[in-house]
């Protein structure tokens, strides 16, 4: 996994490169509509947690679901070099993050796997999903208070 | 003039006193430390709102030396004061004294702006989102998670300033401000 | 599937009233992070199968691996009502999009097919991925060709 | 002045015309209907811009009825032969007629645009991308597609017109210029 990590950012300043704006403007198109799309399907099983919508199990599985997809999704090489917060307009991203990779890679695995767990997890009742948001929303903190400017 | 030994702080402030500094601990520590869901944390920012309206009140209808006017003076008499602080003498004043007058007023204010921010917060977590958060924009809520956080900075460094200067008037000055919070008993002196 | 979609078109609008603006930018943001995140995992395969860049096995699995997980993914659910181009500002799809739902969704179930088999597809030398690219590649057309303004 | 039967097409020009239709349909009809590796569409572009290039050197050192200055006339004898134009009769034209040979050089540049476009597109497909693509902005790029989009519709029209254009001689003005353009021979009148 390192490796093909390494590979990958290896292969990335090259292209960057050819192409500097273009690419980091991609980059931040993939990775800011990752957390756009992650939002989205968070914001329905969060309002049937709090029961501001009706609990919907096929929607809630859907929603789920979508978030499964997201968390095998290695959204970090979209994080390239020199892309943060004050090195390019619209970045958000804290300069930390990008020494403090390994944490950022464990912190993405937490969703990964607790995103694997939500379609079972949703299942049942509104309870369910409050528990399913509980610990997916714990691995968006957790990564948001290091390295998301506030 | 000999210090007099009297009843100074009202039953109703020193639990004020001890249940805010409890409660504004607990909040910071559990919103550094805790656990991803801040719920508790969020009781304790309700414990600090209560607490404060309590304060806002009792500021006007509360004992003399609870009440703003008591204690909220001039610049030339905080100047007066600042300017005998260092001598090596309890200062036997009967309330808060008018520099810690501004520092009363400052936790104050920045507590509130910290309940505030806190309300209006959403960290885009999902689960630790502001009661309040959907009243204001998106930006507003988003940026009240960095005001919050600013916020958490100026109250710790005003804690410390208000430890630090217990410490001061306990071994430099020889005034124990912490019994007359605990028992409303405090030596006083008022020869002004 | 169909339930679940009209389902979560159902809710949608209610959404979009409470801050319309806002959540149409969101969905541009989720569905264009979508294909630029499709484009920047095509681009590395797309360099292997043409021999712009060296076959390297883990890095062509990697890749398959993130275009596997985006199949898996939803996008439908971004593209909300209304937000065509010429209705909303930076859209690039075609308003008949909105006509053709159900070859739309065949379409993305093609590519989420095509993209399944891309993982262990890719696996062998050059000539898998070059095989892996053609197959994706035709499902990106097959829907850009008729949904996405030229 | 009686038509005389003469050799009017060299051998290069009707075979240049028909590859020329047989790769621009080919490549519109895969274009529009084909496999989505458009590779076959390719080469029929490569062709066609292979065609176009000899096109273009033969209008300058082919025989007299391929060459540019030959039918590359004036308004005037444009409108002159327009006016004719709807007569019952055969023109016997000796070549391309000065209306025709606005129709030549219309479908002569928009190829060419066409063959541009193509080379220059980027579909974001990843197997369709022009050989040229990398050369010019990504901007350039993608809006070539609908460049290149526009570009069929227009060569269609053409078409069209084209083919509409030798019914409407076959059949109104009984005058077949289908024949000449395979075997080179045609009755022309140069009375002019």
């Amino acid at each position: 996994m390192r490796l093909i990590l390494a590979a990958a950012f290896a292969v990335t300043p090259a292209l960057a490169l050819a192409q500097d704006d273009s690419a980091v403007q991609d980059a931040l198109k993939a990775r800011q509509g990752y957390m756009a799309a992650i939002s989205a399907n968070m914001g329905p099983l969060a309002a049937m947690a709090k029961g501001d919508v009706a609990y919907d199990e096929a929607q809630a599985v859907f929603h789920a679901n979508n978030l499964a997809a997201l968390g095998n999704y290695e959204v970090e090489m979209h994080f390239l070099p020199d892309t943060a917060q004050g090195q390019v307009e619209g970045s958000h991203a804290l300069p930390k993050l990008w020494d403090n990779l390994d944490d950022v890679r464990a912190k993405h695995e937490d969703f990964k796997v607790a995103a694997a767990a939500a379609p079972e997890g949703v299942k049942g009742g509104q309870a369910q999903v409050g528990a399913v948001v509980q610990s997916l929303g714990g691995t968006c903190k957790a990564c948001h208070d290091n390295y998301r400017a506030k | 003039m000999e210090p007099v030994r009297e009843k100074l702080w009202d039953p109703a402030l020193r639990a004020f006193h001890w249940l805010l500094a409890f409660f504004v601990i607990a909040a910071w520590v559990l919103g550094k430390f805790g656990p991803a869901n801040m719920w508790l944390h969020f009781w304790c920012g309700y414990a600090v709102a209560g607490l404060l309206v309590f304060r806002l009140i009792w500021g006007f209808v509360g004992p003399e030396p609870a009440r703003f006017r008591h204690f909220l003076t001039g610049p030339g008499k905080m100047l007066r004061y600042a300017r005998g602080m260092f001598r090596r003498v309890p200062s036997y004043w009967p309330g808060h004294n008018p520099l810690g007058a501004l520092s009363v007023i400052a936790m104050l204010l920045v507590l509130a702006a910290q309940v505030g921010s806190g309300l209006v917060s959403d960290p885009d977590d999902f689960i630790n989102v502001g009661p309040l958060a959907g009243q204001v924009s998106q930006a507003t809520s988003r940026a009240a998670v960095g005001w919050h956080n600013l916020g958490a900075v100026l109250i710790l460094a005003l804690v410390i300033l208000h430890v630090g200067v217990i410490l001061f008037y306990r071994f430099w000055k020889r005034e124990d401000l912490v019994r007359p919070m605990l028992t409303g008993w405090k030596l006083v002196r008022r020869d002004d």
